[in-house]
């Protein structure tokens, strides 16, 4: 049923549209469930297809579904057109699957808020939006998605948009998308004067079949790098992502960790042919930001107190090593991380979010404490994520970060040494996490105390729910947001089945299961790992691996459970190496200064220049009108001195001369 | 009077869709004072019937047919060879058909403050003049409506606008007019010059542009005369400083007109009068204008980011605009003035319908300051809604129509004004920088006192603004049949361009190679492949392979 | 035998005479002398168009001159006319006090 | 000799082909004889019957017009008189030009000690006067013509004997008109004494045997010189314009429409049969004046104009920007003065003045009934809010305005572009894009009074204005002839494309 791929799109579309109509109508939680069906639906129909492809052999794993032209002038023709092949499923899959989950959990989180409807509006639109950017057949259609998941993003961002907060992080994300946007452009009109087309399948071709010159293949990926760099918040365009975590926290896990954000490594996933024609400075490129990035972002969760900019900033992290796997032509390797992040960092954030809300919106990891008593399902759930991503057999993320740092060795040494010193990082900021909020002693309690003070009358519904306030206790979080809670960490511990590396005693019908499935997606790029030094020494690499996750751990618990050793989190981690007050300063002072000189040059100078000429004949004409004096002999005078003139020109001039 | 009618229309369709709005003008002068309700529903009848008509000329258009059709001719002043002498071709089509949907709409949705009778015999008369300039296909013609069109605006801005717009008017009135002195020179000295050639003397644009063939010094003088009349227009920076005053002081109904067709006259002219008449010299000036483009894009987006009034923003933003639509123009690709055509129905949509919600605003709040906006969003979410709309079309944003043009102008620039194309994308960022801020500043947050009293879009308001919602989603989602019906006459004239001159349009083809085992073999043999095996791809290409 | 004069010299008598008018015109305030000045200037005028004629030995030059005499004759009438009106209103009045229109 | 006296035969005299002048004397003379013989006649007598009259001239001029396209030009009265197009153009200009101001008058001399015949027959002498000025084929015709001109303006415009300002007015035009005629008969005098003649016809004979470009006849180039000074002083050319303000402002208000309107038009007739017919030989030497009188002259009256806040006096100083227009014309005639294809500059002068007679008139004519009101004030105040009290008057003179400052589907229009396009023929660029600059600024003027009409509140306690009927017939004619002429202008390019054809 390939050529139903449009259904996929197609159902969130619909759900998108009747919402818009009857949204207010259908109301809380009717409109919820609604939008959740949908996405499921999609995700049927993205497994029909998936099934559709397994039954057929490798080589026939490619299908384009054309719709109708949609932009054609002259030689430029672009279609809507979907690419249906493995990797486009495996994106559909899991952004469906997890997309529907956060759906099913908003349900219970978004509970009770009065724009409800419309927040399963945007949902479903983004759902939309990013199923068209991993299906699209050309670089139109995905920049299609590309900005459509960038606006939802922008209008979930500000949801509360009275929060002048949110309103601002919304417009930054949008903004710094579009710096990035301008390198996606860029690199669609490189393509097209160049090849003649921006469809994948062309382009693909062309850089396989060496059609597309080295200086046009390294144009097109540096400048759709630049595109991922801003998506997928890496170094220099991060800084929109904590600013993100403004909005409701399934977005934050929907959009700014699961999803939207590995567009960019989707991105060069899918480009991989022409990132290996250009030239041999881009990879190492790619890779060292992404290291760099990861590294730099690990230090900064290191020391954040608010329970979602610690997993902001691992996100971005752990986006980092996609682009180092992208980096070290570990296509497999970046999709397989980004499969199994996305479920443990949407069940991480899901589980903050479940948190937060039994914590009556309260964010600061310093007011939590001791939780594992009173949500006990969130926080065992939590800690399969904190296992998974601090890279803990056999849970799923290590076997991905693993399959990562093999191919960073495979490239290079250093490659691989600052990602273990980050894997080691992430495994001590996400066991500080995890101890601060469910464990040591409770600290919330003392701020109940206090909220217990006569002067709050009790029994009164507290308008503002920020912070943790008297009389309450945290509670678990209903059924409907326990659901996905458990759903993901089964998945977070499974989701290393997908591609198991060959090692003793894993069954070799298990192994590389996902590397066949997406063969002929990166076979042109994918680097050869096989006979290297790293390759044979796999068994070392997993121990030092495993050996860091558990250094990690282990520092954590001294520092903050049993509180050994000093803490150590200097100002410069918690302020983000200072780099996001950095843009900001020079945003709103050179820069608005810029801004304003030229909107002054333009009043001042360009339209002065426009009333300074009406201003002049006027001034012409006052001093002319002092000759008008009314004297009878001075106008005679005048004519004389004409005539004189007149017989001057006449007689001496055309005359004698 | 020798008459000659073409095209499958039996009577003159052309003449009727500029006379109807003049006779509808005239009655409304015609009416009595004492019926202060019959001039506005006689003013919707003659607009409407107007919209009718360019509608049913859109639909018996002739898809794929370059020339111009439904053409009227008839001798108006024979010594001086002067003819009335109207057609429509891909490029004006739907800029009729955009002012023919304009003006109703306009009529419907915004209610003069005083003296309705006037206010809508200038409005029709307007409508009129637009329609001519679009339409006619002698200079003369096209002057004479080009220049008239300023009459009823000043009088709509002066006598319907706000606080300054005695000052606004004036200063519209005479930077225009300062303009079109030098194109009456220029269109004298283009025919008495092109007389020689045709030996006779005619004022018909056919003739001279097909005829007559210019040295080149003198063709680029002519050129001049004549761009600077439509850089006024447009406007081009840095002859803009007139649009922002217009478009702030004039009445809503003024700024939507202004914005949505006026401006396009500009445009339009360089495409019709510009490029067509003096291939050689507009192909030669083309870094000028390239330049001049990339500037306004640049700079009319960072001096609207300053703006403090909603009006003067989007009237900036109009600026960075028409700068897009003027690169398209003078970058001679099919792709770009493909573009270019289809951004002037776009940013007439959008701005069109930006300037219609900024006036509802004023309307309700009774200022354009957007330091004493905020919050609106939380009263009048719909309202918001839709301007949040027409704000990501106006923004560029994909599946809307702002960005088909913006995207066809920027990848058909790319190929023959690279650097240019470079920078202008930038502006694509600046685009949304003001426009969020201003958003951000307008609608988000808690509203204060006075925005709390902020009422919600009512039907009727809904009801006009509908229509340009639909475009907007339309034109964004299938562009095509618009494309179809603009890409032969844009290819035309670009034919047109390079018999005149040197230039030879690039277009890319694309090639299917063969996929070896690491592509050792070059791509030279490939890359300068003869097209057919081109045209092959794409067939296969358009079946889905 | 005296040498006769040179038709030349009318000419320039008749230029200095038609200076001496227009200088007269431009220095007088009192109107009627003003007035003088012009006629001063048409019998220059005609004091040329005799003298040319002689020199031509055309007689359409001298026929000229009774034209010219008879309009400055009703130039007279005219001038006199409004000069006296005025005078009449406001005796001793100059040319520099007809100035309230101006600018 | 006397056998000679004895055989002495008068020219032949063919009256008809004079009938248009002769009318217009008969009139005159007899509209004073009655007018003095009987009692005053009943209400709007007078002027009922110089407007026939006038209609009476203008369609025997129609007759000759016939006459001439079967015949050809000739000359008349032994080649004092052009008997061609040319004349008879300017006859009907100037008798159109009658017939408005005539209608216009009436009313406003109602009242006053005025209203009597005299100054309906000061009209058709000083009408006579042009006419004899366009016709002349001899330069002495041509002062004579002139004079008539000249002394009936100077006594209607100092008619008003309750003003001082027309008194003022009156003595200033007189003096300085004065002391211009005697700059132009100097100038006659030399030329006769360099061709010896004063006829015409004669002069181009003379001058096409005898010119020699490297040794010009100094003479002759003076009296151009001092020629072109009266010529300018009558059409109100800078820097000969001083007298033109203060007289408009001054006069009564139909008379000044008459002098702006008739005046001009004699006086540009003049200088063609002067400059372009009389002196082509010398074109390379006055046409360079030309060109700079029509600078200063757009500049000088374009830009006087915007500072001013007397309706009368800004449309003086327009007329005088006018002036520089038709002086473009005249530029461009003189390019190919006295060859056989005279180029479009002619016709373009003619069809300009017969339109702008109308526009300046109708505007005049507003004027004069918007003061009826303000009693004599003419100041932009007088019209505030123009279009509240008095709708049909606003838009009037908003169309007369606004052909004024040539906006296309107005006679304005038409006359500016054909007078461009002479220049532009003619290769005179420069000239041709100043004039539509200066246009521009002067377009400021006209704005200025829409602006008080339009946008302007009346001033509280401010009556409609009533329009009298026979100045209501008269704008509402120049409102139609303007509309129409704006639309359908061929017929009267047609025609006014044969002056170039005249009597030689």
């Amino acid at each position: 049923m390939a050529e139903l791929v449009w259904l996929i799109p197609a159902f969130p579309l619909f759900g998108f549209l009747t919402i818009l109509v009857f949204g207010r109508r259908f109301g809380d939680p009717f409109a919820g469930w609604f939008a959740t069906a949908m996405v499921f639906a999609s995700f049927i129909a993205s497994v029909g297809v998936y099934s559709d492809l397994l039954g057929m052999n490798e080589e026939d794993r490619e299908h384009i579904e054309n719709l109708y032209s949609w932009v054609p002038v002259g030689n430029l023709q672009i279609d809507l057109a979907f690419l249906v092949d493995p990797l486009s499923i495996t994106m559909c899959l899991f952004v469906t699957g997890i997309g529907g989950l956060i759906h099913l959990y908003s349900i219970g989180y978004m509970h009770g808020d009065d724009k409800f409807s419309k927040f399963f509006l945007y949902l479903n639109l983004f759902i939309f939006s990013m199923t068209l950017l991993v299906l699209g057949e050309n670089l139109l259609v995905t920049f299609l998605g590309w900005e459509g998941v960038g606006t939802c993003s922008y209008l979930l961002i500000a949801f509360w948009q009275t929060r002048e907060s949110a309103a601002t992080a919304g417009k930054k994300a949008f903004i710094t998308n579009r710096v990035g946007d301008w390198g996606v452009m860029l690199a669609m009109f490189l393509a097209f004067s160049t090849v003649g087309s921006i469809s994948y399948s062309v382009l693909n071709n062309n850089a396989e079949s060496g059609l597309l010159s080295e200086t046009t293949a390294t144009g097109i990926a540096v400048l759709l790098f630049v595109g991922a760099v801003g998506k997928s918040a890496q170094l220099p365009l991060y800084i929109w992502l904590p600013d993100a975590m403004e909005g409701p926290t399934p977005v934050s896990a929907l959009i700014h960790a699961a999803t939207m954000v590995t567009a960019g490594v989707f991105l060069m996933v899918r480009i991989n042919p022409i990132l290996t024609v250009a030239a041999d400075w881009v990879l190492p490129m790619i890779a060292w930001i992404g290291v760099i990035t990861a590294l730099f972002a690990a230090t900064i969760a290191l020391a954040q107190t608010d329970i979602k900019k610690v997993l902001a900033y691992s996100t971005i992290s752990q986006l980092g090593y996609m682009f180092l796997a992208i980096g070290s032509g570990a296509y497999i390797a970046a999709i397989f991380h980004m499969v199994t992040h996305a479920v443990f960092k949407a069940l991480l954030f899901l589980g903050s979010g479940s948190v937060i809300h039994g914590m009556h919106d309260e964010q600061d990891m310093n007011k939590m404490g001791k939780l594992f008593k009173y949500m006990p399902i969130t926080a065992s759930t939590f800690i399969v994520g904190w296992l998974a991503i601090a890279g803990v057999p056999p849970f799923s993320g290590f076997w991905s970060k693993d399959e990562i740092l093999l191919f960073a060795l495979g490239d290079s040494v250093a490659l691989y040494v600052i990602g273990i010193i980050t894997a080691l990082l992430t495994a001590l900021y996400m066991t500080r996490m995890v101890i601060m909020t469910f464990f040591g002693e409770a600290k919330w309690t003392s701020f109940a105390n206090e909220d217990e003070m006569p002067e709050v009358s009790p029994g009164e519904e507290p308008v503002e729910t920020h912070g943790a306030h008297g009389e309450f206790k945290p509670h678990e979080s209903p059924i409907i947001m326990l659901i996905p809670l458990v759903v993901l960490a089964v998945g977070g511990l499974l989701a290393g089945l997908i591609q198991l590396p060959s090692l003793w005693g894993v069954p070799d019908s298990a192994e590389h299961q996902l590397e066949d499935w997406l063969h002929p997606d990166v076979a042109f790029g994918e680097a050869e790992i096989a006979g290297t030094w790293a390759d044979d020494h796999v068994m070392l690499l997993v121990i030092i691996a495993i050996s860091a996750a558990l250094a990690g751990i282990l520092l954590g618990w001294l520092i903050y459970q049993r509180k050994r050793v000093k803490a150590w989190e200097p100002t410069l981690f918690a302020n983000g190496w200072y780099y996001n007050w950095a843009v900001s300063w020079f945003m709103g002072n050179p820069g608005r200064e810029g801004f304003e000189d030229v909107a002054i040059f333009d009043s001042k100078v360009i339209d002065g220049a426009v009333n300074g000429v009406g201003v002049a004949v006027r001034e012409v004409a006052t001093t002319e009108k002092k000759t008008q004096s009314g004297y009878l002999r001075q106008y005679a005078g005048i004519i004389g001195i004409g005539a004189v003139l007149l017989l001057g020109w006449f007689v001496v001039v055309r005359g004698i001369l | 009077m020798l008459a000659s009618e073409t095209g499958p229309i039996a009577f003159p369709i052309l003449t009727a869709i500029v006379l109807v709005p003049i006779v509808g003008a005239l009655l409304v002068a015609l009416m009595p004072k004492s019926r202060p309700e019959y001039p506005k529903m006689l003013a919707l009848l003659s607009s409407v019937g107007t919209g009718a008509l360019t509608l049913w000329l859109m639909a018996s258009f002739e898809t794929g047919d370059a020339g111009f059709q439904f053409v009227s001719k008839h001798m108006w002043i024979e010594p001086w060879g002067i003819s009335w002498h109207l057609g429509v071709d891909g490029i004006s089509l739907f800029l009729v058909v955009l002012t023919g949907v304009l003006f109703p709409l306009a009529i419907v949705g915004i209610d003069p403050h005083h003296d309705g009778k006037p206010y809508y015999a200038w409005l029709l008369l307007l409508q009129a003049g637009v329609l001519g300039s679009f339409l006619s296909l002698d200079l003369f013609v096209f002057f004479i409506f080009f220049e008239i069109v300023l009459v009823p605006m000043y009088f709509l801005i002066g006598g319907w606008g706000y606080e300054n717009r005695v000052y606004a008017a004036t200063k519209f009135f005479l930077y225009t007019m300062l303009g079109s002195a030098f194109m009456l020179v220029g269109l004298i000295a283009t025919v008495a010059l092109a007389s020689k050639d045709l030996g006779k003397t005619t004022f018909d644009l056919v003739e001279i542009a097909e005829g007559a063939n210019f040295a080149a010094s003198t063709g680029r003088w002519l050129f001049f005369a004549f761009a600077i009349a439509f850089a006024v227009k447009v406007p081009i920076f840095p002859l803009h400083t007139w649009l922002p005053d217009a478009h702030t002081q004039a009445p809503t109904a003024g700024s939507v007109v202004l914005a949505g067709v006026m401006l396009k006259l500009g445009t339009y002219g360089f495409l019709r009068f510009g490029l067509y008449l003096f291939p050689e010299a507009s192909y030669w000036s083309r870094h000028f204008w390239l330049t001049l483009a990339v500037i306004g894009i640049i700079y009319g987006a960072i001096v609207a980011t300053m703006q403090m009034d909603l009006k003067r923003l989007v009237a900036y933003s109009s600026v960075a605009h028409m700068g897009f639509i003027v690169l398209g123009i003078f970058a001679f690709t099919t792709q770009s003035m493909s573009g270019s055509a289809i951004q002037m129905i776009n940013h007439g949509v959008s701005t069109g319908a930006l300037f219609l919600l900024v006036g509802m605003i004023y309307d309700r709040r009774k200022t354009r300051k957007i330091s004493e906006l905020t919050g609106i969003q939380k009263v009048a979410p719909i309202f918001a809604a839709s301007f949040m709309i027409v704000m990501l079309s106006s923004i560029g944003v994909p599946g809307l129509n702002g960005f088909v043009g913006e995207f066809l102008i920027l990848i058909g620039s790319f190929l023959t004004a690279r650097w240019w194309t470079v920078v202008a994308t930038a502006g694509v960022i600046l685009a949304a920088l003001y426009l969020l801020w201003a958003y951000q500043r307008v609608f988000h947050g808690e509203p204060d006192e006075e925005n709390k009293k902020f009422r919600e879009l009512s039907l009727k308001e809904g009801m006009v603004l509908l229509p340009f919602l639909g475009v907007i989603v339309f034109m964004g989602v299938y562009p095509k049949p618009v494309l179809d019906r603009i890409e032969p006459t844009v290819d035309a004239l670009i034919t047109h361009v390079e018999d005149h001159t040197d230039y030879v349009e690039p277009e890319p083809i694309v090639q299917i190679g063969v996929v070896s085992e690491h592509g050792e073999d070059d791509g030279e043999e490939g890359e300068h492949d003869e097209s057919e095996d081109g045209e092959e791809v794409e067939h296969e290409e358009d079946e889905g392979e | 035998m005296i040498a006769a004069i040179e038709p030349t010299w009318y000419l320039v008598l008749a230029s200095v005479l038609f200076g001496i008018g227009a200088f007269g015109l431009l220095v007088r305030r009192n109107p009627l002398i003003m007035f003088m000045c012009i006629e001063l200037m048409l019998n220059a005028a005609n004091l040329t168009f005799v003298a040319l004629a002689v020199q031509l030995g055309d007689i359409n030059g001298q026929t000229a001159v009774f034209f010219v005499l008879v309009v400055a004759a009703a130039e007279v009438v005219v001038g006199l006319g409004i000069i006296v009106s005025i005078l009449r209103r406001s005796p001793g009045t100059t040319a520099d006090d007809l100035a309230e229109l101006k600018g | 000799m006397l056998a000679q006296v004895d055989t002495f035969v008068g020219p032949d005299v063919q009256w008809f082909a004079l009938s248009p002048m002769l009318t217009l004397l008969g009139g005159a003379l007899g509209l004073m004889v009655l007018g003095a013989l009987t009692p005053l006649w009943p209400k709007g007598l007078y002027a009922t019957f110089t407007a026939a009259i006038a209609i009476a001239v203008g369609v025997l001029a129609m007759f000759q017009w016939d006459d001439i396209s079967d015949d050809g030009p000739s000359t008349l009265v032994g080649g004092a008189i052009a008997f061609d197009t040319l004349s008879m153009f300017l006859t009907i200009t100037i008798a159109i030009a009658l017939l408005l101001v005539t209608l216009l008058t009436d009313d406003f001399l109602r009242g006053t000690p005025n209203d009597g015949p005299e100054i309906y027959a000061l009209y058709m002498v000083a009408a006579l006067g042009g006419i004899v000025m366009a016709s002349a084929n001899d330069l002495i015709v041509l002062f004579l013509g002139l004079e008539m001109l000249s002394l009936a303006l100077y006594v209607l415009a100092a008619s008003n004997r309750r003003s001082l300002q027309s008194a003022e007015a009156g003595i200033k035009y007189f003096v300085l008109g004065g002391f211009a005629s005697a700059f132009f008969l100097y100038g006659i005098a030399l030329v006769y004494g360099a061709t010896g003649t004063t006829n015409i016809s004669e002069m181009i004979a003379v001058l096409q045997t005898s010119v020699d470009v490297f040794h010009p006849d100094t003479l002759a180039l003076a009296g151009i010189g001092l020629m072109i000074v009266g010529l300018g002083f009558k059409v109100a050319a800078a820097p000969f314009h001083v007298w033109a303000p203060d007289v408009y402002q001054g006069a009564p208000t139909p008379i000044t429409a008459f002098m702006a309107s008739a005046g001009k038009a004699a006086a540009f007739a003049a200088m063609l049969r002067v400059l372009v017919i009389a002196l082509p030989f010398y074109r390379d030497d006055w046409r360079p004046i030309i060109w700079v009188l029509a600078l200063l002259s757009l500049l000088v009256g374009s830009t006087l104009a915007i500072v001013q806040n007397n309706v009368k006096r800004m449309l003086a100083y327009s007329s005088i920007s006018h002036a520089g227009f038709i002086l473009v014309g005249v530029e461009a005639a003189a390019h190919s003065a006295g060859e056989a294809d005279a180029g479009s500059g002619m016709p373009a002068v003619v069809m300009y003045l017969m339109l702008y007679s109308v526009l300046v008139i109708g505007s005049f004519a507003v004027v004069a009934v918007v003061q009826r009101e303000t009693n004599g004030d003419a100041s932009l105040d007088a019209f505030k809010g123009l279009v509240r009290r008095r709708p049909t008057l606003a838009i009037a003179m908003t169309v007369f305005l606004l052909a004024q400052a040539g906006v296309p589907f107005t006679s304005g229009f038409i006359a500016k572009f054909g007078v461009i396009q002479a220049a532009v023929d003619e290769q005179s660029y420069a000239i041709a894009i100043i004039a539509m600059v200066v246009a521009v600024i002067a377009a400021f003027m006209y704005l200025r009074i829409m602006v008080s009409m339009w946008l302007a509140d009346p001033a509280d306690g401010s009556q409609p204005v009533p329009v009298p009927f026979l100045a209501g017939l008269a704008i509402a004619a120049a409102v139609t002839f303007t509309l129409v002429v704006g639309v359908f202008p061929g017929w009267l390019i047609d025609a006014s494309d044969t002056v170039t054809s005249y009597a030689r």
